[in-house]
């Protein structure tokens, strides 16, 4: 399976998370023995689809949603509703069909021994669990998560949140250098909203720490066909545009031309 | 129609022989092809490519082309703004890497797609893709709304879309078809001034130019501002301009804007498209295109019409 | 901003004063207008009229103006096709019958669309109408895709734009709003044209050329074949032709296309423009201008911010 | 109310009919005592309209739909699922919005003492409904009602469907010369197809019989603003585009200029 696939599964469990998250979980044998961490799919939910051919209503865009887990088949979203695509997946129950493109990206380099940082903010928090359970046995990890507010925030080694309603107050970059040193870190992994990444390469980068992030981007086709996703990539002087959806997500934080985002 | 003839119907024709079109010099097993820049052969993953008439691949320029920054997509209420500016490789490239994969993978007439910045540009573009084998045709691209041609804006004048259509129509052998841009006054004038130099086939529309802001913020969707506007939204503008340009010339028209489903397409054929291509809905729904040859071709059987007995038969 | 004015700001304005707009010489306390053929006093039935700055009639002509034959009428899926024709009374009957109802039941200055098929013919229209008292400005409708201008195709040709304007701009001292085409290669040129001959504002857009057909037998959904496409799948192409013409002249604009909702209007209002107007929305939401006003009024109120705060401020 | 006016009231009862079609009651004391036989509402699922601001989806035009019955306030409509409009209307139920405008259009003009043939096809049965319990009284009645099969047709003193599935077989046109003369019929009422409109037309201008029309139309406005759904009225050498939803839908039938549409 090199290339994503179209398929309609079936949701098996549906899970309510806080606020506006959930999780929706499919089984595919097949997809489980190929997804990796850091990929994602182009998912929609197959209602909205059904309903725009009976009602004459018009059908939206596939949205990217990273792999949250993989259990050989067991395969689960995490998604936050946050506009239409993502409202119209929060309707979905036990039995209803999920369509998927995937899986797409090229998903994060994967090592072993070493001191591991995981950066992840908001929405940027599936991909890094499904990552942690590739690294957890030969590896030391340290997992920060940070969000605007309690309901953003989700099981891992330090909580900040913005409000300040639980774990430490303020913005999860603020607390990198910090564990970077307490830990002698020498790899990052991040994902979060686009401010937060730039933010964690720009410490990387001084420090001089291996660095990969997961961009987030607005995508259309999802397969590489339509460069809508495309992200500056490269050295200063010498980078072009790369898809997210195939070249990515995960960049080397230091080649993201960050000046240009 | 004669009793004999009548009598000979008697022998159905099936609906591979309905869907049969011609494109110009070329023949087209089913009048679907897709839209430029928004299929490749990722796509060829989610089904047969058998319902496809021929294969138009993204725009290549002489030069590697950037693009434009992001963002480049949003998705409006009824349609989607893109701002790619043309990125891709460029000739060479394109000649070196994606050509033979093509030649190796495609089953199908493939249409390369080509834009410039300068008749004589066009014109050795050509002649190096007449060098190369494996190409059925060619689309002349000069409607994209995403970048600035240097110096000559060519869509929109006739005279220009004269001269370089004559300059390259002596070129080739093979399929000259020149992709339009509505965002002009008078379309027709212009598939008229293509025609006139010998064009094999028109192709209409390219994206029509349109913009969306945050009225939160006030900032631009599209990090360049205006934008190129696809999909069901621009259906009605596309089919008007269809119409009009079959009303003007007589060589054929690949039909496309707004296309998603069969009926969709049938609207075109009656409007007078030989062929038809699917963009957006390549994004909508991964199964547009079999979707669609699936729906046609049983609607001709039913009918027992061919693409041809319909062609430019609307009634008004 | 110095310390000393944001002390003065502690006294927030209200929503009243936020809405307030200006287009060329009127006042509007509100920046919303109707989008003519759309609208008429049977609307104001249905709210308060106290959310419009101003009103716009239906065209008029200078003789009485059968109409095209029906069908008229097609709603497509992303807005609506209408092949009215300018049906209306003509300007005497219009005087004679109309005027008097309005300057009774309108509380609000009346704008006037007017359309000619010669200089000569508008000319003569703009000096009757000045002889008659309740009316503040004029729409110059140059600009209908449903009627062939006998002789000009006014909108699209800059030239005639430039000497129609300034002829009419002579005549009067209201204002004068021109209202243009977006079926043209270059709308800023055009604008640009209105404004040297001293129009007072402009109006963009009406109709876009738009069709539909019946695919199952080929019939136009519209008896004239080609219509005029409106609502909301042509707001990104008013967006963007607000924005160019905004970039291009220097009096106000009055947008329309495809506006709904209060977001939609601070879209066009970012964009560049100084009043907008809501056609379409009439028919699918009656509601659409009370609830526009309260969302906008709510909006500005929140963010303190003013109407000639953000006009033409968004963010490329 | 002189001029349309702008409701939303609750379905207080939906009935079940034949095939498509359906009946919704709502009621509202102020437009029982308005609304006249041959008048009608633009109406509209107010859910409809609701699921296209939550879900972005676009709303669509209201549609003419006519009195069907009026108790004094309990208004009747009865309707045919044959697109979009009328399909988000059958989804309806006891409880949910009706959105609507009206009373729109003229109306029948009402009589006394006269021999009356009603002739009706399809969804042209509802205003007769109504039109007939207005004259029942002071007036003698035979009405004739034709469809494509049995589905289509409901009760009156006579049936007809093209496919003879029951009553009398063919178009119900064909049996109104008899009927005029069996009953000495000296007016007429027709509503439905405009094909059958224009038969029924041609007869009773043949026999010189008094002849009203409800025609039907694409409407957008509904209530006279946008002049869409005009029809050409008049005479042959002087006549003018009228538009069905204000100065129609009824008509002189000898004043429609049927070789125009
Ligand atoms: C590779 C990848 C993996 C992702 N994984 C997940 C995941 O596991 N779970 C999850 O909940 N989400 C994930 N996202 C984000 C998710 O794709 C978006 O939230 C979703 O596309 C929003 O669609 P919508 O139609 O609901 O909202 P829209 O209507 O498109 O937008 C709502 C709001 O969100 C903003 N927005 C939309 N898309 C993006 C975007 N891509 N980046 C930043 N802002 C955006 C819009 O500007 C708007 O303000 C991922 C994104 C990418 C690119
Ligand atoms: C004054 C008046 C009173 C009416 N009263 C009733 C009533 O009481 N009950 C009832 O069920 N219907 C009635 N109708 C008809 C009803 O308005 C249409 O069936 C409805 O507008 C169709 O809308 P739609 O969105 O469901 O279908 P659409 O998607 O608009 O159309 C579906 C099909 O029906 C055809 N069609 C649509 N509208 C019309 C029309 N107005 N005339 C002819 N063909 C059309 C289309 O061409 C298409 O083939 C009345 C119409 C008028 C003008
Ligand atoms: C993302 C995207 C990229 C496109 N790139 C090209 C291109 O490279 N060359 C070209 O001629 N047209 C390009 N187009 C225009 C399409 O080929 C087509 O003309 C247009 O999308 C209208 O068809 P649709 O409404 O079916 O999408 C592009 C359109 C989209 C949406
Ligand atoms: C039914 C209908 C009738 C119209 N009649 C006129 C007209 O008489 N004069 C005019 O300048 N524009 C006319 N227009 C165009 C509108 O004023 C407006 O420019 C256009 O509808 C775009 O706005 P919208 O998308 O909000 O409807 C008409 C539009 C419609 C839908
Ligand atoms: S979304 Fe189309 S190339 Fe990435
Ligand atoms: S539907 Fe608008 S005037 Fe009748």
């Amino acid at each position: 399976m090199n290339n994503p696939q179209y398929r309609q599964r079936a949701i098996q469990l549906r899970e309510e998370l806080s606020d506006d998250y959930f999780l929706l979980w499919i089984w595919d044998e097949a997809l489980g023995a190929a997804g990796k961490a850091g990929q994602f799919y182009d998912v929609r939910a197959l209602a909205s689809l059904k309903d725009s051919q009976n009602a004459g209503k018009i059908p939206k865009l596939f949205k990217p949603i990273s792999i949250y887990d993989n259990q050989g088949g067991r395969i689960g979203f995490m998604i936050k509703k946050v506009g239409e695509g993502t409202a119209a997946l929060s309707e979905l129950r036990a039995g209803d069909l999920l369509e998927l493109i995937g899986p797409a990206g090229n998903g994060f380099p994967i090592f072993q021994g070493k001191r591991i940082l995981l950066v992840s903010g908001g929405i940027g928090y599936p991909p890094m669990w499904y990552l942690q359970k590739e690294l957890i046995n030969h590896n030391q990890i340290y997992w920060m998560h940070g969000g605007a507010r309690q309901g953003d925030v989700f099981p891992c080694d330090e909580i900040w949140t913005e409000d300040g309603s639980i774990g430490r107050h303020g913005r999860v970059c603020g607390g990198m250098r910090e564990n970077i040193q307490k830990y002698d870190i020498d790899l990052i992994y991040s994902c979060g909203p686009m401010p937060m990444l730039a933010s964690a390469a720009q410490i990387s980068q001084e420090l001089g720490i291996e660095h990969y992030v997961s961009l987030e981007s607005y995508m259309a086709c999802g397969i590489g066909v339509c460069h809508g996703c495309a992200v500056p990539i490269g050295t200063k002087d010498d980078w072009d545009y790369l898809r997210v959806c195939k070249e990515g997500p995960v960049f080397n934080a230091e080649e993201v031309r960050w000046e240009l985002l | 129609m004669g009793t004999a003839i009548k009598d000979n119907s008697k022998i159905r024709p099936n609906a591979n022989e309905l869907l049969h079109s011609k494109l110009g010099v070329l023949e087209l097993k089913t009048p679907l092809t897709v839209a430029s820049g928004t299929f490749d052969l990722e796509n060829l993953e989610f089904f047969d490519p058998a319902c496809l008439g021929a294969f138009v691949c993204k725009t290549i320029t002489r030069l590697p082309k950037k693009g434009n920054p992001p963002p480049r997509l949003y998705e409006t209420e009824a349609g989607l703004l893109n701002s790619i500016g043309l990125q891709n490789p460029g000739l060479d490239a394109f000649i070196a890497e994606k050509l033979p994969v093509y030649q190796e993978q495609l089953r199908m007439p493939l249409i390369v797609s080509v834009s410039g910045s300068s008749i004589a540009e066009f014109a050795e573009m050509i002649e190096t893709l007449e060098t190369c084998a494996g190409i059925s045709g060619y689309e002349i691209n000069i409607s994209c709304p995403n970048v600035e041609n240097e110096g000559i804006a060519f869509g929109v004048s006739s005279e220009i879309v004269y001269k370089l259509v004559h300059r390259l129509s002596a070129l080739t052998q093979r399929e000259l078809c020149i992709k339009l841009s509505p965002n002009v006054s008078d379309i027709a004038e212009i598939a008229q001034a293509a025609e006139a130099g010998k064009a094999s086939s028109i192709a209409l529309i390219n994206s029509i130019y349109g913009m969306a802001i945050d009225y939160r913020t006030g900032r631009s969707r599209i990090k360049k501002g205006i934008a190129g506007y696809t999909g069901i939204g621009i259906k009605p503008v596309a089919l008007a301009l269809t119409h009009k340009t079959a009303q003007a010339v007589n060589i054929p028209i690949l039909a496309m804007g707004g296309i998603y489903t069969w009926q969709d397409a049938l609207e075109f054929i009656w409007a007078g498209a030989s062929a038809i291509a699917i963009g957006t809905a390549n994004f909508i729904n991964p199964l547009a295109a079999p979707e669609l040859i699936m729906g046609l071709g049983k609607f001709l059987l039913e009918q027992q019409l061919s693409i041809s007995e319909i062609k430019g038969k609307a009634v008004i």
